[in-house]
């Protein structure tokens, strides 16, 4: 099921015992809240109507123990409500402790993008494909803020901390595609960190896999992201505000330089040219502001933003916006 | 005492050009003892302190409520095109700064609370008068340093300040935010003190503390608040800036720091600071409902244990921010249970405030209503505050639009109500003059209906899992974001009207009696405005507070 | 309350006009300062509270660092501290006597304690810094940078050491204010217990350092 | 004080006897401090020098600022920050110490 099929959802979907498990504690939860609210809703209208002033109606105070009652109204829903703490504990706890066998991914949350690397290590990026029937547990951490890995259909979010492992695991029981979110502020693009979880069987899982998706139809997917979270079209999209040289159609192109000579822009130059702006200066006539970002961007991302600029979506991309 | 048809009876006129003279029975009010505008700049009189206040977070209201306007609007579309993510982003941060520091936090206390504890236990100032004003010029330097950072371009950090994205990551006026920020503790923690000494060295002969009014001892409940929870945020602030400026690295992670410790020392203040919220607001309503039911008030003490009890235990639950954020699962179990500890007694009020109705003599006038709907929402607020003390639950709900939804219950539904309602009720206090009953009672409707039809939907949009302070969505939660930005403008004509209705009456409202509302309690027996010195002769106490004409005969209890 | 304070003749508090008692007056007085030193020890208990979670992160970065901290100045600024309270309670007995000129003479004793305090940590502070112990200075080596968590703990010695340097140069501020006022006839008849509230402020300056001593520079070593 | 008169003398030193003892006291109990810190003679010395220090903090509390001669407001309020304290320390502690 595509997760934007609905104009209007009132309850989530769930996919695994323990979501389940939330919606029925969350149920009952509500039903004990209505039972201790709605009495005073209808006293308060009731009240204000019958005992208005000037209305005919019986105010003889009796006797009445307000001790007592000052005690009984605030145990009795105390220890009504513990019954829900409890219950509450049980299933963190069983969501805290995951069982040996569990398929380990592997998560790192970076400004604003999610990386995902499979036991197998294929990777991918913002987006997650996992089997159902099997416990999985997610190991993550994060580059640089807090972030928080949330994936509602699990009813599960936590922090990815940039100095430690957090831990997080489930044991899915429906197929299906569903949101994943970044839930924890962390700066400027935020509410882009997000993307896909998809629940498949184990034999599409491990088909798919198999297929590649993982690497291919991601490294220059997720160099999309990558160029995103550098913020690269601040300056070289077209109509950005700084000029600078279009990338559309750039890979493999010939580049003339100021030194005269001409170079092909090759995946090389492309490096280079991230890496080191300064060295290759153009011809053309534009200001050398880029900074340099050797030892700014990881190997990994490099490979992903260079696959990405090679990639015909990029120059689709870019020229597509006049 | 005095009744409540004695004077009053111009009907709309024209302010009179004169104030009348000054008799031995009608001295001198405290608005017209001087008019220049260094006696108002450099008053010590806590009345004109309070109206100093008040109308410096009206401003702030002002400010507060239109960046949530924008946020609103930006969120009528899913793909986040009014604004860029960076604005949005700035928008909710000074949102929320300036409402939870430069509104909420002092609302009631530093308005209401500055006029009216001294002549509610018949005291002629606080202890500590030039205090009291200084307070007032801390507060304004804090407010300027957050002015200047949102006009040199604003923070983006969430009022929550977390490292490291406050330290490192962000590329705003982090820094004069959060001066602005440190230094409003102090102006809190000057008001704290002085309340604190007022009330335990000032009461008038016969003013015992079990004759407090409700609204008293839940000032000093939130006064204590402020002197214990204060200096630790102060502190953490400091660590902060330090932090940002000369890199100290303690919450750095990149330098071996703990940004979790952060956290703790931010909630550690800023969870009793909610209490520091809700504390006034029920002394607002417990003072509001007895005099428009004609009736005692239902137990009383307990009310009052209570307000001391939730002041303390709230210091014990704070980690219930942080069930998910990387906390030890033993510490959050015992933060959780602490917390069902401290939701329960707080939200089981309203019980007190709806058997205070029953069987009374009730006038439905525009403090009652706001009252009235302050008890429902709060109820509200506080259970579903349950709700995200429930482990489990919380792990789905946690930063969502659930939590948006409960806290605003707590904060609009609970302080912004019990705010308007407390000045309905005490505006022909402070000003002497009546509004018009027929414009309150619109506004509180559509206060009521405009707040429910903004958050309701958001509980709803919490449970879907939408996340808070995303710009962009998805977009099968763009029909309740629509409505809810529809109930906030609602919520927004409901806000504009008492701002031109009550301003409209200090200068043409009818001449308010000293007591209009045929309410009990020392700040009705003065005229009103008060006196300069709040009262010509010391005032004696002697009976119980909340002497209305209805009693209920409580049991199990002495009587004096 | 204070015991002696109605000894002598001459000593005495002027009633300012919103308070009904003298005794009212002196009771606000005392409470007030009471509770601004509640918020002033939880202020500190932030900055040990942060001392005691490096030294649980970091143990082995934290004992280094504290290791490199002037160990004798500090037991040396303590017992400078400790004589200060000495002088400051003399002066507040002297003023229940109504003996001025000797109060007077404690005070400035007082201050010139504070002052040799604060020449003391100034001496420190140079003495770390051609020690390469500021790592706070981004562009200045760092003696200790073989182990990086011991930054923290340095840095948070200067944050909590200039804190409490800052309320000592308040409090010296104030007294010699004080003590300027304090020496014109009369102070005593209308002020005295001045004296006494701000002895509580003195002492509890004390009181913070005598904790913050033992937490940086004894126990992590 | 050589101008002053035997009775001068005496009232002097009555008064000054509580002040100079304490000081004494303190210095003391700074001296094992220091002395502690100084040798390091047993392994968790730093619980024994925690303690020390709160002798310490005691008796400045108690008899340099006249808690002792306070009523019990006053004297409550003296307890209060600490008490506070103390739920800071240990309720931020159950985190730290079972992470």
């Amino acid at each position: 099921m595509n997760p934007t099929d609905l104009a209007l959802q009132l309850w989530p979907p769930s996919a695994s015992a323990t979501a389940a498990e939330t919606d029925w504690l969350i149920l009952a939860f509500t039903v004990l809240t209505l039972l201790l609210t709605v009495p005073v809703f209808v006293a308060i209208t009731w009240f204000a109507i019958r005992y208005r002033q000037g209305a005919p109606a019986n105010r003889d105070q009796s006797e009445s123990r307000s001790v007592l009652i000052e005690i009984s109204w605030m145990l009795i829903p105390f220890l009504l409500t513990l019954i829900f703490f409890v219950w509450g504990a049980r299933l963190f706890f069983i969501s805290k402790a995951a069982p040996a066998d569990a398929l380990v991914i592997e998560a790192i949350g970076r400004q604003w993008m999610w990386k995902f690397q499979h036991p197998t290590g294929q990777s991918e990026i913002n987006d997650l494909h996992l089997p159902i029937g099997q416990p999985v547990k997610i190991r993550m951490t994060s580059q640089d803020v807090i972030h928080a890995l949330y994936l509602p259909v699990l009813r599960m979010q936590m922090a990815t901390l940039p100095d430690r492992y957090t831990e997080l695991w489930f044991k899915a029981d429906r197929s299906g595609t569903f949101r994943l979110y970044c839930s924890e502020y962390c700066g400027t693009d935020h509410s882009k960190m997000d993307g896909n979880l998809t629940l498949m069987s184990q034999a599409d899982y491990a088909a798919w896999l198999q297929n590649g998706q993982a690497l291919q139809g991601g490294l220059a997917g997720a160099g999309r992201a990558v160029y995103e979270s550098y913020a690269c079209g601040t300056c070289h999209d077209p109509g950005a505000v700084v000029r600078a040289p279009s990338l559309a159609g750039l890979y493999g192109r010939e580049v003339r330089l100021a030194d005269g000579r001409t170079v092909p822009a090759d995946e090389a130059y492309l490096r280079e040219k991230i890496l080191n702006p300064n060295r290759l200066k153009l011809a053309a006539d534009y200001k050398q502001v880029m900074p340099a970002f050797r030892n700014v961007i990881p190997a990994d991302d490099l490979d992903r933003l260079v696959a990405y600029l090679k990639s015909a979506g990029a120059q689709a991309q870019q020229e597509a916006v006049p | 005492m005095t009744s409540g048809t004695a004077t009053g009876t111009e009907g709309l006129a024209l302010r009179d050009p004169h104030t009348p003279d000054p008799t031995l029975d009608r001295p001198a009010d405290y608005l017209h003892a001087e008019h220049t505008l260094r006696s108002w700049f450099l008053t010590t009189d806590h009345k004109r302190i309070a109206l100093l206040y008040l109308a410096s977070i009206t401003a702030f209201f002002v400010i507060g409520a239109v960046t949530a306007g924008l946020v609103r609007l930006a969120l009528v579309v899913p793909d986040g095109q009014v604004f860029t993510n960076d604005t949005y982003n700035k928008l909710f941060t000074i949102h929320g700064v300036v409402m939870v520091w430069f509104f909420l936090i002092p609302s009631i206390p530093a308005t209401f609370g500055n006029f009216l504890i001294p002549l509610m236990i018949g005291a002629r100032d606080l202890a500590f008068p030039k205090l009291n004003l200084a307070s007032w010029y801390v507060f304004m330097t804090g407010a300027l340093f957050t002015l200047v950072s949102v006009v040199l371009g604003g923070v983006d950090t969430g009022w929550t300040f977390y490292t490291p994205l406050s330290t490192a990551f962000s590329n705003t006026w982090v820094v004069p935010a959060l001066i602005g920020v440190t230094i409003v503790g102090f102006s809190s923690i000057l008001t704290g003190l002085n309340f604190v000494v007022t009330i335990h060295t000032m009461r008038a002969p016969g003013m015992t503390w079990f004759r407090l009014p409700i609204f008293v001892w839940t000032h000093y409940a939130t006064s204590l608040i402020f002197l214990l929870a204060t200096p630790v945020i102060t502190v953490a602030l400091i660590l902060l800036i330090m932090e940002r400026a000369f890199h100290i690295g303690v919450f750095d992670p990149a330098y071996g720091g703990d940004p979790v410790l952060f956290q703790h020392l931010f909630w550690f203040y800023s969870h009793p600071a909610v209490y520091i919220m809700v504390l006034p607001g029920m002394g607002v309503i417990s003072e509001i409902v007895p005099a428009f039911a004609q009736k005692k008030l239902f137990g009383y003490k307990f009310v009052a244990y209570a307000a001391i009890g939730l002041a303390s235990v709230t210091f014990f639950v704070w980690g219930h921010h942080m069930f998910v954020n990387g906390q030890s699962d033993l510490a959050s179990v015992a933060f959780s249970v602490l917390s069902f500890a401290v939701a329960v007694p707080s939200a089981v009020k309203v019980y007190n405030w709806t058997a205070t109705i029953h069987k009374g003599s009730l006038k439905l006038d525009t403090p009652m209503l706001y009252a009235m709907g302050y008890i429902g929402l709060f109820v509200l607020g506080g259970l579903t505050g349950l709700y995200l003390a429930t482990l489990a639950i919380n792990q789905h709900v946690h930063a969502t639009y659930f939590v948006v939804a409960h806290f605003h219950y707590i904060m609009v539904g609970g302080t912004v109500l019990a705010f308007l309602g407390g000045l309905h009720f005490w505006w022909p206090k402070f000003t002497g003059r009546m509004y018009i009953e027929a414009w309150g009672r619109i506004s509180a409707f559509l206060i009521f209906i405009g707040f429910n039809v903004t958050f309701f939907p958001q509980f709803i949009l919490g449970y879907l899992g939408m996340p808070r302070r995303y710009h962009i969505y998805p977009p099968e939660f763009q029909f309740l974001n629509i409505l809810s930005s529809a109930g906030s403008t609602i919520l927004a004509v409901g806000y504009i009207f008492p701002m031109v209705y009550l301003v409209y009456a200090i200068w043409f409202g009818r001449r308010a009696p000293a007591n209009p509302w045929d309410a009990r309690g020392l700040e009705w027996t003065v005229a009103s405005p008060p006196p300069a010195h709040n009262f010509l002769s010391e005032p004696e106490v002697p009976e119980m507070p909340y002497d209305y004409p209805i009693q209920a005969r409580e049991t199990g209890r002495q009587h004096t | 309350m204070s015991a002696g304070a109605e000894g002598a003749e001459g000593v005495g508090v002027a009633l300012v006009s919103h308070f009904a008692t003298v005794e009212q007056q002196r009771h606000a007085a005392v409470l007030g300062m009471w509770a601004w030193l509640l918020t002033e020890l939880l202020l500190f208990a932030g900055l040990f509270l942060t001392a005691l979670v490096l030294r649980l992160l970091h143990p082995e970065a934290v004992q280094e660092a504290a290791r490199h901290l002037k160990f004798w100045i500090g037991a040396l600024n303590t017992v400078v501290l400790i004589t200060s309270s000495l002088t400051m309670s003399g002066a507040i007995q002297l003023s229940r006597l109504g003996w001025q000129r000797g109060m007077v003479r404690f005070m400035l004793a007082t201050a010139a304690l504070g002052t040799l305090f604060l020449a003391f940590k100034g001496y420190e502070y140079w003495a770390d810094y051609h020690e390469h112990m500021m790592p706070f200075l981004g562009g200045r080596p760092y003696a200790l940078e073989s182990a990086p968590a011991s930054r923290l703990f340095v840095n948070l010695y200067y944050v909590a050491t200039s804190l409490h340097g800052l309320h000592l140069t308040t409090g010296i501020g104030i007294l010699l204010a004080m003590t300027w006022q304090a020496s014109r006839p009369g102070f005593l008849a209308r002020h005295q217990n001045r004296i006494e509230i701000f002895g509580l402020y003195w002492h509890f300056i004390d009181l913070i350092w005598i904790l913050a001593f033992p937490i940086l520079y004894v126990v992590n070593r | 004080m050589a101008r002053m008169s035997d009775d001068e003398r005496r009232v002097l030193r009555a008064h000054m006897r509580v002040p100079v003892l304490t000081a004494g006291a303190l210095l003391g109990l700074l001296g094992v401090n220091v002395a502690l810190g100084a040798t390091l003679p047993f392994a968790h010395v730093w619980i024994l020098e925690l303690m020390v220090a709160t002798a310490m903090v005691v008796t400045i509390l108690w008899v340099s600022m006249e808690v002792r001669h306070e009523p019990p407001l006053v004297r409550l309020f003296a307890g209060i920050g600490f008490f506070w304290v103390g739920i800071l320390f240990a309720m931020t502690l159950t985190d730290y110490l079972t992470r």
